[in-house]
C-alpha cells in the first residue's frame, strides 16, 4: 500500500527533527586526525625536500637560488591534503593543521614560502642533503636521485618563465 | 577446475601454442599464447569454461624486448581464480586479433588500447575512437613510454569535432551531457529520441580521462600512486586504493599485516555504506523525490564524519601504502564507529520498510533499465547489476582479499533485472555492510599496521587484484618496473563495464527512465578515466555465434 | 431598383465573364490582376446585395429563366441565411484572389489559364448555390460547375500524381454526394405550388416547403430518408464523418494555397449552408411539431461530436501542414455541426429558455462558420506563404521561420490561437457560443452536456495540434532546410496584405464578437420562413453583451474587457521587466555545452505528443 | 535607484549551477552534501538549477580538460551576468594531481575567471558553505601568504668567486644552471 | 462597475504581493520535512528580486516573441485574478463565465509553451510537448468542475458558480460533486505544477524545460506568474469546493480564505515532499482515467445527480 509507505516516509522525515548546523554562525572544529592546510614550520625545516620528493600532486616546489638559499614554496592550491609531507618529514617541521576554512577570492593566499638557509658541503659546493630515514621503504629512486625526474625540484626556474601562471612560483629575490 | 586443470585442458586443445605459464599464490594465473590463437583460446575460456571478461590490457614492452604485450583478462568466479591471458605483439606495426566478436564485453578495452598505445586490434566491431578528445591527431599514442606525459602533440586541434554516427530515421538527437544535472561528471550521450522514447545512443565519454595510468608510469613513485589512485574516483577511491596496493602486493609478495587488512576491510566497507546511501538518494532526487535524497544523506552523514575522525579526511582517506595502511582504528575509534553503525542500521531499517512498499517508486523503476543475465554476461556487467539480475557475483566472497575471508557474509541478489532490483540490492548491502565492520571490530588483532619492507620493489613482476567497490567490481593490473614505480598500472573499473551495457538497458525505454537507467548502474565516469562510443541499435542479445552477435548485438 | 436577386445574378455573371477573360489572356500578372478586380467587382454586389438583405429585409426571389416540363427554374433569392454566406464567401475571397496575383508566380512550370478561369467559375458556383431556390437542377447545375472547376484547381499541379488522384477521389465523392443530395430532393419534392401569385416549380424550395408539413404527417419514412439523404450529401461537402476523410484530406494540400483557402474557407461551408437551409429553414415553424427535430438534432449534434472528435485526432498526427490544417477542417466543422446539432434538438423543447439557447447555439454555429472561414483560410495562405518561400509542406523539415517572415509569422500567431479558440480571439467568441448553446441546453436534453464537453475536451487537441504546426514552423530552432534553401526575407505585400486583412477580422470579431452576432441575428430575423426565422425572434442581446438568456441565468463574457486588463496588465509587466534595466543578450542555445546547434538535435513535429497519439492511434481508422 | 536596491538582493539568492569538467566526483557529491539537512545552504537561498542559464553562480569541479574545455567556456557563456564562478577543490583550484597530464589543461582559471576559490580534496561541506558565506560577505577571508625565512646563519660561503652582487643582495651566478 | 474594478485591482495587488510569500511558506515546509532549516520565508522576493538585474538572454530565433509569451504569461495570469473572487471581493467575477476563465487559464499555460517553443532548446521542446500532453486532460477536468457547478446554478457565471452551488444538485445528495472534488483534489499536484506531476519541468531530465532558455527579467515574469496561477488554482478550488466563510465581513473572510489557501498548500507540499515524479506516460494514463471518470461525474451531474 502505496499510502501508508507514504506516511510511514512522512514520519521518518518527521521524527528526524531539524538537524541543520549553524555551521557559518558557530564554529565547527574539524577532528582530531583531520588533515587540513599544512602548516610548514620554518624554524624546523632542514630543506631535505623530502616532502616536495614525496608530494602525489607535486605542488611543493624547491629553488636553490644561490647556495645557501633554498625556497621552498607550498602553493596549496593544488594540495590533495594527503599528509605524506608531514609523514616523511624527517624533523616534523610540516603539521596538518585543522583549518579547512581556506576559501579566498585570491589563490595566492594560500601559498607558503620558506626561505631556507641550507649548510654548503665542503666538498663538492652543493646543498648538504640530510640523509634522512623518509620511510621504511628502502628503494632507489627518490626523484632527487634520478636526474632525468629531477625537475620537480630543480626545474622550478624554467617552470617558472614558461608558466602562463607566474604566481606559481614566483620567487622574488628580496 | 583448479589453475593446472584450466592449463592442462588448454595445452591440450593448444599444444604448444600456449608459450608460457605462471602460476602464482593467491590463485591467480597467467598464460602466455601464440598471437594467432589468442582468440582461440579467449574462445574456449570465455564461452567454453566460463569465464567473466575482466579487462584487455596493452603494454608497451619495446625497450625491453621490443613488442609490445596485450592481456586479456578474466575470472572464473566459481573456481576463485583470476586469469590473465598474454601475448607478444610486434613493436613496429603493432596490432593483435580483436575478440570483441566473441567477447562483446571487450570492446572499450580494446579500443582503449588501440587509441592509448597504438595497438590495432584487428577485426574489431566498431573502431572508433573512445578516449582521447576530440582535437587529438592520430598516430600519436600517450600510453607508449616515449609519449612524454606532459606534452600536447603537434596537430592538437581544439576546434575538431566528433564524428557521430546519423540518427535513426525519425529520431531526433537530445544532447545529453558533458554538463546535465543528471550526470555529476562529464559525459556525453548522444540519444536518438522518438518523441519520448529512447532508440538507441551514442556515447562519447572519457572526458574525465586524465590519463592517470601515465601518471602513475612516468611520474609518480609506488607510495605517491595510492594518492592518485584514490582519486580516480570520488566516491571509491579507497577501493582503487587497496586494489593498487593489493595489486603491488601481490605481484611483489608483500604481506601486509593481519591488523592493516582488517581496517583495510572496515575502510571498505564504510565507503560502501556511504555509496550506497548516497545512490538510494540519488536516485530518488533524480526521480524528483527530494526528500528520500535528502534524508539518505542525512543518514549517511555520521558515515561521513566517522569516516573524517578515523582517517582525517571525509572522502579521501588516504588509507594505503605498500604493504600497510597509515591509519589505525584506535579503542574509541572502535567504539564510536560501533555507535555510528548502529544507529544507522536502526535508521536505515526504518527507510527500507517505508521503500520497499513504495509504490510510487516502485512504478517509476519497475521494469526500467533492463539488464538480464544474457546482457550481464555478454558485456561483463557487474555488481549490484549483475546481482540484480540475478548472478551472484560478488568479488569480496569469490576472490577474497584483505579480511573479507575472514567474516560472514551474504551476496544479496534480486531478480528483478531493473532498477528496483538494483535499489533493492543496494539497499540490502548496506546490511551485509554493517554485519562486516561488526565482525572486523570484534575480530580486529592488534599488531602493527605497516609491514616492514627490506627490499627493493623487484621488476617485471605481474600483479592482479580485484577489490569489489560499492558499484562492482574493481580491477588493477599492476606490472613492476624500474625507478620505483610501476611500468604499467592498469585500471579497470566497474563503471567501465557497467556503462557497456547502459546502451541496451536505455533501449525503448522513455527519456525520464533513461536518466534512472543511467544512474542506476552509479556511473562514475572518472573511474573510467578513458573513453569510448557505444550504440546500440538492436537490443536482443544472442548468446554463441559471432555471426549472429555482428548482426544483433550490434556493438557498434 | 437593383434588387439583392439581381445583384448576386450580376456577381455571377460576371464571374463567368471574367472567366472567359482570363481564359483568353495569357499574362500570368494580368491574368490574377483581373481575376482579382473581377472578385472585387463581384464582392461589391455581394457585399450590397448582403447588406441590403440584412439591414432592410430580405424581397422577393426573383426568376430568371424557367422551363416547367423540366421543372428548371433558375430562381435566385437571397434572404438573411444566404446573405450570410454569401458575406463569407466574398470576404474569403477576396484576400484568396489577392494572394493568388502573386503567389502563382512560383508555378512557373503550370499556366495560370488553368486556374484564374476555374477558381472564378467556382466562386460563381458558390455565389449561385448559395442562392438558388432550385433543389434540382440548378442546384445540379451550379454544384456540377464548383465539382469540375474545383476539380481542375486541385488537379492544377498536375505532375504530382498524388493531386491526380485526390482530384478523382474529390470528383467521384462530389458526384455522390450530388446525386444523394438530388435523390433526397426528388424523395422530398410534393409538386408545384404557388407563392405570392407566383408559380413555383416542383423542387423550387419554397414549394417544398409547402408541402412538407404534408409529406411529414403522411410519409414520415420516406421524409427521413430524404433528409437522411441531404445530411449525407452535404455531409460528404462538409467533410462530415465517416466521410469527410475519404476526400478532404488529400483534396485541400493538393489545390494550390488559395485554392486550399477557398475550399476549406467557404466550399465547405456549403456544405453547411446546405444541412442549414435543409434541417432548420425548410420546415416551417408553424409545423415544426412535425418535424422529429429531437432526433435530428441528436443524430446531427452526435455526427458533429464524432467529425470534431476524429478529424482533431487525426490532425494531431500530421507532419504536412496544409494536411494538418485540412483535418482541421473536419474538427472545425464538427463544432458548426455541433452547433446546428443543439440547436435543433433544443427547438423541439416549447420552453423559450431553450428557444434562446437554440438560438445561441445556431448563432454560434453561424458565427463559428464565419470564423472558420477567416481563420481557416488564413491558415492555408500561412501555409501558401510557407510553400511558396521553402517549397515544403514538411513541418519536419520546417522551423525558425519567424526570423524570416516575421509578419507571416504574427497572422499565423493570431489564426493559430484563434482556430484553438484563445480569448479574445474570433474563434473563442465563436465557440463560446457554441458551448453555452449545448452545455445550458443540457437543461434540457442532458446529453448535450457531454457532448459540450467533449467539444472542449477537443479544443485542447486543436490547441496542440497548432502549437505544434505553429512551433514547429515558425518558431523552434531554424532547420539546416530553411536555412539553406530560404531566401531571408518577407514576403512581397501583395501576399501579406491578404493575410493581414484577415488577420485583422479575426482580432476584431474576436474583440468585439457583437458586430459578429448583430450580424447574425439580422440573418436569422430577416431569413425566408422556416424554423431559423423563430431563431431570429430571440433577441440575443438581453441584458448584455451575449447573454441571451437573461442576466441571471446566462453567460456574460466582455472580450473587451480581457482585452483591457491584458494591455494593463501587460504594461504592468512591462514595467516589472524594466526595472532592474538588466541588459541583453545575445546567445546560442544551451545543449548541454557539448554539440552546438546541432540540426539532428531540433526536435522536429514527428516527435510532438508521442504518448497522445499513441492514445489516439485507433483514430487512424475512423 | 531601483537597481541599485535589487543588486542588494543579489547575494541573498544565490543560483547555483554545478559543472564538472572532469574531476573525480568527490567534490560534487560534498557540492550535494552541502545542500542535504546538516549543512543546507538553502538558508543562504542557494538553490541547485539545472541551465546555466538560471544560475547565478558556476561551481566548478575538476581540472580544465581538453575535451571539456570548450563546454566549459561555452556553460560559462551561457549564464546570465552577473555571474561568480567558485573553482572546488584541488583539481579546480590549481589542476590537482594531473595537472600537467597531456589531456590536462590544468586549473580552470585558465578557462572561466574564477571568482572564489575553495581549496580541498575534496573540500569538506563546511569549507564550502564558509566559501559561500564568504562570497556573501558573512565572514572574512582568513588566510594570507606566508612568507618564512630562516635566519641566515654565518657560515662562511665556500665559493665567494661565484656569487655576483645585485643590489645588496647576493646572488649565485650558476643559477641557470638550476 | 467603480467598485468591482477597485476591488479586483485590490485582489491583484493582494496576490501579487502573497503569490511569492505562499512559494516561500511551501519551501519552507518541504525544507522542514527534509529535517533543513530551510530558507527564509521571503527567499522568494529575494529570488525575484535578482532575477530582474540579471541579464536577460535571448537566444533561439524570435526574442521577441519570447518577450511577449513573458509578458503574457504574467499578463493573463492577473487578468485571470481580476475576475476571481479572492476573498476580499468578488472582483469582476460576475462579468465573466466559466468558458471564459478555462479558456484564459489555458492561456497562460499556452504562454509558457510559446516561451518553450521561441526557446527552441530540444529540451524545451520535450518540456513543451509534455506539458502540452498534461494540459489536454487537465483543463477538461477543471472544465467538468466547473460545468457540474454551473449545471447545478443554472448559470454560467463565475460568481454564481464558485459559491459552493456544486453541490447543489437536483437529486438526493451530489455524487457528481463529491467524485469531482476527488479527482480534482487527486490531481491538484499536477495544477500547482508540483511533484509528482512537474514532469513537463523535470529537473533532472529535461533541465526545466520549456525555461531552460530564459534568465533574467523574463524568467522573473514566469516564476511570478507560476506564483500567480498556484494561487489561482486554490481560489478556484476553494471557490468551487469550500466556499464556506469567504462571505463573511471583511477582516474575517478574507483570512478564511487565506487559512483555507495555506492548508491547501499545506497539503500539496507535503503531497509533493513525499512523491517520486511520474513518468509522463504514467501521468497520461491516471488523468486519462481521471478524465473518463470526471465524464463519469459529467454524466451523472447531467441527468441531476
Amino acid at each position: 500500500m502505496s499510502f501508508i509507505s507514504k506516511i510511514r516516509e512522512t514520519l521518518i522525515c518527521l521524527k528526524a527533527g531539524r538537524v541543520t548546523l549553524p555551521y557559518p554562525y558557530q564554529p565547527r572544529p574539524a577532528p582530531e586526525k583531520f588533515r587540513g592546510r599544512p602548516i610548514f614550520d620554518a624554524s624546523k625545516c632542514i630543506g631535505c625536500a623530502g616532502c616536495a620528493n614525496n608530494c602525489p600532486a607535486r605542488e611543493i616546489l624547491v629553488l636553490d637560488i644561490c647556495q645557501e638559499i633554498r625556497i621552498l614554496k607550498y602553493l596549496g592550491r593544488r594540495c590533495t591534503y594527503c599528509g605524506r609531507c608531514a609523514d616523511v618529514c624527517p624533523e616534523n617541521a610540516i603539521t596538518m593543521s585543522k583549518d579547512y576554512e581556506t576559501a579566498t577570492n585570491n589563490i595566492a593566499d594560500i601559498q607558503q614560502k620558506l626561505e631556507l638557509f641550507m649548510s654548503t658541503c665542503q666538498r663538492c659546493g652543493r646543498c648538504f642533503k640530510e640523509p634522512s630515514p623518509l620511510e621504511q621503504l628502502k628503494l632507489k629512486g627518490y626523484r632527487f636521485d634520478d636526474l632525468a625526474n629531477e625537475r620537480w625540484i630543480f626545474k622550478s626556474k624554467s617552470y617558472l618563465d614558461n608558466f602562463k601562471v607566474s604566481d606559481d612560483i614566483h620567487i622574488e629575490l628580496d | 577446475m583448479n589453475e593446472g586443470e584450466i592449463i592442462k585442458y588448454l595445452r591440450n586443445r593448444f599444444g604448444n601454442k600456449i608459450r608460457r605459464t605462471d602460476i602464482c599464490r593467491d590463485r591467480r594465473f597467467y598464460i602466455n599464447v601464440d598471437s594467432d590463437c589468442l582468440k582461440d583460446v579467449c574462445k574456449v575460456i570465455f564461452r567454453d569454461l566460463d569465464a567473466r571478461f575482466i579487462t584487455s590490457i596493452g603494454v608497451d614492452e619495446r625497450q625491453y624486448n621490443g613488442g609490445f604485450l596485450v592481456a586479456h583478462n578474466f575470472a572464473f568466479d566459481s573456481w576463485k581464480l583470476l586469469c590473465s591471458l598474454q601475448t607478444n605483439v610486434d613493436g613496429d606495426s603493432p596490432s593483435v586479433q580483436s575478440i570483441t566478436d566473441i567477447v562483446p564485453a571487450s570492446n572499450w578495452a580494446e579500443r582503449e588500447f588501440r587509441d592509448l598505445l597504438g595497438i590495432e586490434p584487428v577485426g574489431h566491431i566498431y573502431p572508433k575512437r573512445l578516449v582521447l578528445p576530440d582535437g587529438w591527431p592520430d598516430g600519436v599514442y600517450p600510453l607508449r613510454k616515449d609519449f612524454p606525459y606532459d606534452s600536447v602533440p603537434e596537430g592538437f586541434d581544439e576546434n575538431r569535432s566528433f564524428k557521430f554516427d546519423d540518427a535513426p530515421p525519425g529520431c531526433v538527437v537530445v544532447p545529453f551531457g558533458p554538463f546535465h544535472p543528471t550526470l555529476d561528471e562529464p559525459a556525453h550521450f548522444r540519444l536518438y529520441v522518438e518523441g519520448e522514447m529512447v532508440r538507441g545512443c551514442e556515447y562519447r565519454g572519457f572526458m574525465a580521462h586524465r590519463g592517470i595510468e601515465k601518471l602513475g608510469e612516468s611520474v609518480l613513485t609506488y607510495n605517491e600512486i595510492p594518492m592518485a589512485a584514490e582519486r580516480i574516483c570520488g566516491i571509491c577511491g579507497c577501493v582503487h586504493n587497496v586494489a593498487y596496493a593489493q595489486a603491488v602486493e601481490n605481484a611483489v609478495g608483500i604481506m601486509p599485516p593481519p591488523r592493516s587488512e582488517y581496517i583495510r576491510t572496515i575502510m571498505l566497507e564504510l565507503e560502501r555504506l556511504h555509496s550506497h546511501l548516497l545512490w538510494v538518494g540519488l536516485a530518488c532526487h533524480i526521480s524528483g523525490f527530494d526528500t528520500l535524497f535528502m534524508h539518505c544523506f542525512r543518514i549517511r552523514e555520521p558515515v561521513m564524519w566517522i569516516a573524517e575522525k578515523i582517517s582525517g579526511n571525509r572522502k579521501t582517506y588516504a588509507l594505503c601504502l605498500i604493504g600497510g595502511v597509515r591509519w589505525d582504528i584506535t579503542e574509541e575509534l572502535n567504539q564510536e564507529l560501533r555507535e555510528v553503525i548502529g544507529k544507522l542500521e536502526t535508521s536505515w531499517r526504518e527507510v527500507v520498510k517505508a521503500v520497499e512498499k513504495d509504490s510510487n517508486l516502485q512504478k517509476r523503476t519497475r521494469g526500467v533499465g533492463i539488464a538480464d543475465k544474457k546482457l550481464v554476461k555478454e558485456s561483463a556487467l557487474l555488481g549490484p547489476v549483475a546481482r540484480a539480475a540475478g548472478v551472484p557475483i560478488d568479488s569480496r566472497r569469490d576472490h577474497p582479499y584483505a579480511a573479507y575471508n575472514r567474516v560472514e557474509f551474504d551476496v544479496v541478489v534480486s531478480d528483478f533485472c531493473d532498477v528496483w532490483g538494483r535499489l533493492i540490492v543496494r539497499m540490502y548491502e548496506v546490511f551485509e555492510s554493517i554485519k562486516i565492520i561488526r565482525q572486523c571490530l570484534q575480530k580486529i588483532e592488534p599488531g602493527s599496521i605497516q609491514a616492514t619492507i627490506t627490499d627493493e620493489i623487484p621488476v617485471g613482476r605481474f600483479g592482479m587484484s580485484s577489490v569489489e567497490a560499492p558499484r562492482g567490481e574493481c580491477h588493477h593490473f599492476v606490472i613492476t618496473g624500474e625507478n620505483n614505480r610501476p611500468r604499467r598500472w592498469r585500471v579497470r573499473a566497474p563503471t567501465y563495464q557497467n556503462l557497456q551495457g547502459v546502451p541496451t538497458m536505455i533501449k525503448d525505454q522513455q527519456l525520464a527512465d533513461m536518466t534512472l537507467a543511467l544512474a542506476s548502474i552509479d556511473p562514475c565516469f572518472s573511474c573510467t578515466d578513458r573513453l569510448e562510443t557505444v550504440d546500440i541499435k538492436t537490443g536482443k542479445v544472442r548468446v554463441y555465434s559471432a555471426k549472429e552477435l555482428e548482426t544483433l548485438f550490434l556493438w557498434r | 431598383m437593383l434588387t439583392p436577386e439581381k445583384s448576386v445574378f450580376i456577381a455571377i455573371l460576371l464571374c463567368l465573364a471574367g472567366a472567359v477573360i482570363t481564359a483568353i489572356l495569357r499574362q500570368r500578372k494580368l491574368c490574377g490582376i483581373v481575376a482579382f478586380l473581377i472578385t472585387v467587382a463581384t464582392a461589391i454586389f455581394i457585399y450590397y446585395a448582403s447588406f441590403d438583405v440584412l439591414i432592410n429585409g430580405h424581397q422577393k426571389a426573383v426568376t430568371f429563366l424557367s422551363n416547367k416540363s423540366l421543372g428548371f427554374a433558375l430562381r435566385v433569392f437571397v434572404d438573411g441565411l444566404s446573405a450570410w454566406f454569401l458575406i463569407l464567401a466574398a470576404t474569403i475571397a477576396i484576400p484568396s484572389m489577392f494572394f493568388s496575383i502573386k503567389y502563382m508566380e512560383h508555378y512557373e512550370d503550370y499556366n495560370v489559364s488553368n486556374y484564374y478561369p476555374y477558381i472564378l467559375m467556382f466562386l460563381a458556383a458558390m455565389y449561385g448555390l448559395l442562392s438558388t431556390t432550385d433543389m434540382m437542377w440548378f442546384f445540379f447545375i451550379f454544384w456540377q460547375m464548383m465539382t469540375i472547376s474545383g476539380f481542375f484547381l486541385i488537379r492544377f499541379e498536375r505532375k504530382n500524381r498524388a493531386n491526380i488522384k485526390a482530384s478523382n477521389k474529390f470528383m467521384i465523392m462530389m458526384q455522390i454526394a450530388c446525386f444523394v443530395t438530388m435523390l433526397g430532393a426528388a424523395m422530398i419534392s410534393g409538386g408545384e405550388a404557388s407563392l405570392d401569385n407566383e408559380k413555383l416549380l416542383r423542387y423550387d424550395f419554397d414549394a417544398v416547403q409547402q408541402h412538407i408539413g404534408s409529406l411529414l404527417t403522411e410519409k414520415p419514412t420516406l421524409s427521413a430518408m430524404a433528409f437522411l439523404m441531404f445530411l449525407i450529401g452535404f455531409g460528404i461537402k462538409l467533410g462530415m464523418w465517416p466521410f469527410g476523410k475519404i476526400w478532404l484530406p488529400d483534396a485541400h494540400p493538393a489545390a494550390p494555397s488559395p485554392v486550399s483557402a477557398m475550399l476549406s474557407g467557404v466550399m465547405i461551408k456549403t456544405g453547411v449552408y446546405g444541412i442549414m437551409r435543409y434541417f432548420v429553414w425548410l420546415v416551417p415553424p408553424e409545423k415544426w411539431q412535425l418535424f422529429p427535430s429531437r432526433y435530428w438534432g441528436l443524430i446531427i449534434s452526435l455526427l458533429g461530436i464524432i467529425t470534431l472528435l476524429t478529424g482533431t485526432a487525426q490532425a494531431l498526427r500530421q507532419e504536412q501542414t496544409k494536411r494538418l490544417l485540412a483535418f482541421h477542417s473536419i474538427g472545425q466543422i464538427g463544432y458548426i455541426l455541433l452547433g446546428i446539432g443543439a440547436a435543433i434538438a433544443l427547438s423541439y423543447y416549447s420552453n423559450p429558455l431553450a428557444l434562446t439557447l437554440g438560438a445561441v447555439a445556431i448563432a454560434g454555429a453561424l458565427f463559428h462558420t464565419f470564423n472558420h472561414g477567416l481563420f481557416k483560410s488564413l491558415l492555408f495562405l500561412n501555409a501558401g506563404s510557407i510553400l511558396y518561400r521553402t517549397n515544403t509542406q514538411d513541418l519536419n523539415k520546417l522551423g525558425g521561420l519567424i526570423s524570416i517572415m516575421p509578419l507571416t509569422a504574427i497572422t499565423s500567431f493570431i489564426a493559430s490561437m484563434s482556430i484553438s479558440g484563445v480569448p479574445p480571439l474570433n474563434g473563442f467568441a465563436s465557440k463560446w457560443s457554441i458551448y453555452v448553446g449545448a452545455i445550458q441546453g443540457g437543461k434540457f436534453a442532458p446529453y448535450l452536456i457531454p457532448l459540450g464537453f467533449i467539444a472542449i475536451f477537443t479544443s485542447g487537441l486543436t490547441l496542440a495540434s497548432f502549437i505544434k504546426f505553429f512551433g514547429a514552423s515558425f518558431l523552434s530552432r531554424k532547420s539546416a532546410f530553411v536555412s539553406e534553401k530560404t531566401v531571408k526575407s518577407e514576403l512581397n505585400w501583395s501576399m501579406l496584405l491578404p493575410q493581414f486583412l484577415l488577420a485583422a477580422l479575426c482580432l476584431f470579431f474576436g474583440i468585439f464578437p457583437y458586430f459578429g452576432l448583430v450580424g447574425i441575428q439580422s440573418a436569422l430575423k430577416n431569413s425566408a420562413a422556416g424554423f431559423g426565422n423563430t431563431f431570429g425572434g430571440v433577441n440575443l442581446f438581453e441584458g448584455g453583451a451575449l447573454s441571451g438568456v437573461g442576466y441571471n441565468e446566462g453567460s456574460f463574457i466582455s472580450p473587451l474587457m480581457v482585452v483591457i486588463a491584458l494591455v494593463l496588465f501587460s504594461l504592468l509587466a512591462i514595467l516589472i521587466m524594466k526595472l532592474g534595466r538588466s541588459e541583453k543578450r545575445a546567445s546560442n542555445q544551451w545543449l548541454c555545452g557539448y554539440v552546438v546547434e546541432d540540426d539532428a538535435a531540433r526536435y522536429n513535429a514527428h516527435n510532438f505528443y508521442y504518448q497522445i497519439k499513441q492514445i489516439f492511434k485507433g483514430s487512424r481508422k475512423l | 535607484m531601483f537597481r541599485n536596491f535589487l543588486l542588494k538582493m543579489f547575494p541573498r539568492s544565490l543560483w547555483v549551477y554545478h559543472a564538472n569538467s572532469g574531476g573525480c566526483n568527490g567534490c560534487d557529491i560534498e557540492v550535494l552534501n552541502v545542500l542535504t539537512p546538516y549543512y543546507d545552504a538553502e538558508r543562504f537561498g542557494i538553490k541547485l538549477v539545472a541551465s546555466p542559464r538560471h544560475a547565478d553562480v558556476m561551481l566548478c569541479q575538476g581540472p580544465a580538460m581538453r575535451s571539456t574545455a570548450a563546454a566549459l567556456k561555452r556553460a560559462y557563456e551561457a549564464m546570465p551576468s552577473p555571474k561568480i564562478v567558485f573553482a572546488i577543490g584541488s583539481c579546480a583550484c590549481g589542476g590537482g594531481i594531473w595537472h600537467d597530464l597531456y589531456n590536462v589543461i590544468g586549473p580552470i582559471e585558465r578557462i572561466v575567471p574564477v571568482s572564489y576559490y575553495i581549496p580541498g580534496c575534496p573540500p569538506r561541506p563546511e569549507a564550502i558553505l564558509y566559501g559561500v558565506a564568504l562570497a556573501m560577505g558573512l565572514v572574512d577571508k582568513k588566510v594570507i601568504p606566508t612568507n618564512l625565512k630562516q635566519e641566515e646563519l654565518p657560515i662562511p660561503r665556500y665559493h665567494p668567486e661565484d656569487l655576483i652582487q645585485q643590489e645588496s643582495m647576493p646572488v649565485y651566478k650558476k643559477l641557470e644552471k638550476v | 462597475m467603480m467598485i468591482k474594478i477597485l476591488s479586483a485591482l485590490t485582489n491583484v495587488v493582494i496576490v501579487l504581493a502573497v503569490a511569492p510569500l505562499i512559494e516561500g511558506i511551501m519551501r519552507k515546509i518541504t525544507a522542514r520535512i527534509q529535517s533543513r532549516q530551510g530558507p527564509p520565508i521571503l527567499q522568494p522576493y529575494y529570488d525575484l528580486m535578482k532575477l530582474l538585474i540579471k541579464e536577460d538572454i535571448e537566444s533561439g530565433e524570435s526574442p521577441s516573441m519570447q518577450r511577449f509569451s513573458a509578458i503574457m504569461a504574467f499578463a493573463s495570469a492577473l487578468t485571470v485574478v481580476a475576475l476571481l473572487p479572492l476573498g476580499f471581493g468578488y472582483g469582476l467575477s460576475s462579468h465573466t463565465d466559466i468558458i471564459l476563465t478555462i479558456y484564459l487559464l489555458t492561456f497562460c499555460g499556452v504562454c509558457t509553451l510559446i516561451a518553450g517553443l521561441a526557446a527552441g532548446s530540444t529540451y524545451s521542446l520535450v518540456g513543451i510537448s509534455r506539458e502540452m500532453m498534461l494540459m489536454i486532460p487537465l483543463e477538461p477536468i477543471l472544465a467538468v468542475a466547473l460545468i457540474i457547478a454551473a449545471t447545478n446554478s443554472g448559470s454560467f457565471k463565475l460568481d454564481a458558480v464558485l459559491n459552493g452551488s456544486i453541490y447543489n444538485s437536483p437529486g438526493i445528495f451530489p455524487i457528481s460533486s463529491i467524485i469531482i472534488l476527488v479527482i480534482i483534489l487527486a490531481s491538484f499536484q499536477a495544477y500547482a505544477q508540483r511533484v509528482p506531476f512537474d514532469i513537463s519541468e523535470a529537473e533532472t531530465e529535461i533541465m526545466d524545460g520549456p525555461l531552460v532558455e530564459y534568465s533574467g527579467p523574463k524568467l522573473a515574469l514566469f516564476k511570478y506568474s507560476r506564483m500567480i496561477r498556484l494561487v489561482i488554482y486554490c481560489a478556484l478550488f476553494i471557490g468551487l469546493f469550500v466556499p464556506w466563510g469567504s462571505n463573511l465581513m471583511f477582516p474575517f473572510g478574507f483570512l478564511i480564505f487565506w487559512f483555507k489557501v495555506l492548508l491547501l498548500v499545506l497539503l500539496v507540499t507535503v503531497v509533493a515532499a513525499t512523491h517520486a515524479r511520474y513518468r509522463i506516460d504514467q501521468a497520461i494514463n491516471y488523468f486519462a482515467i481521471m478524465l473518463l471518470v470526471s465524464f463519469f461525474a459529467l454524466a451523472l451531474a447531467s441527468i441531476g445527480l
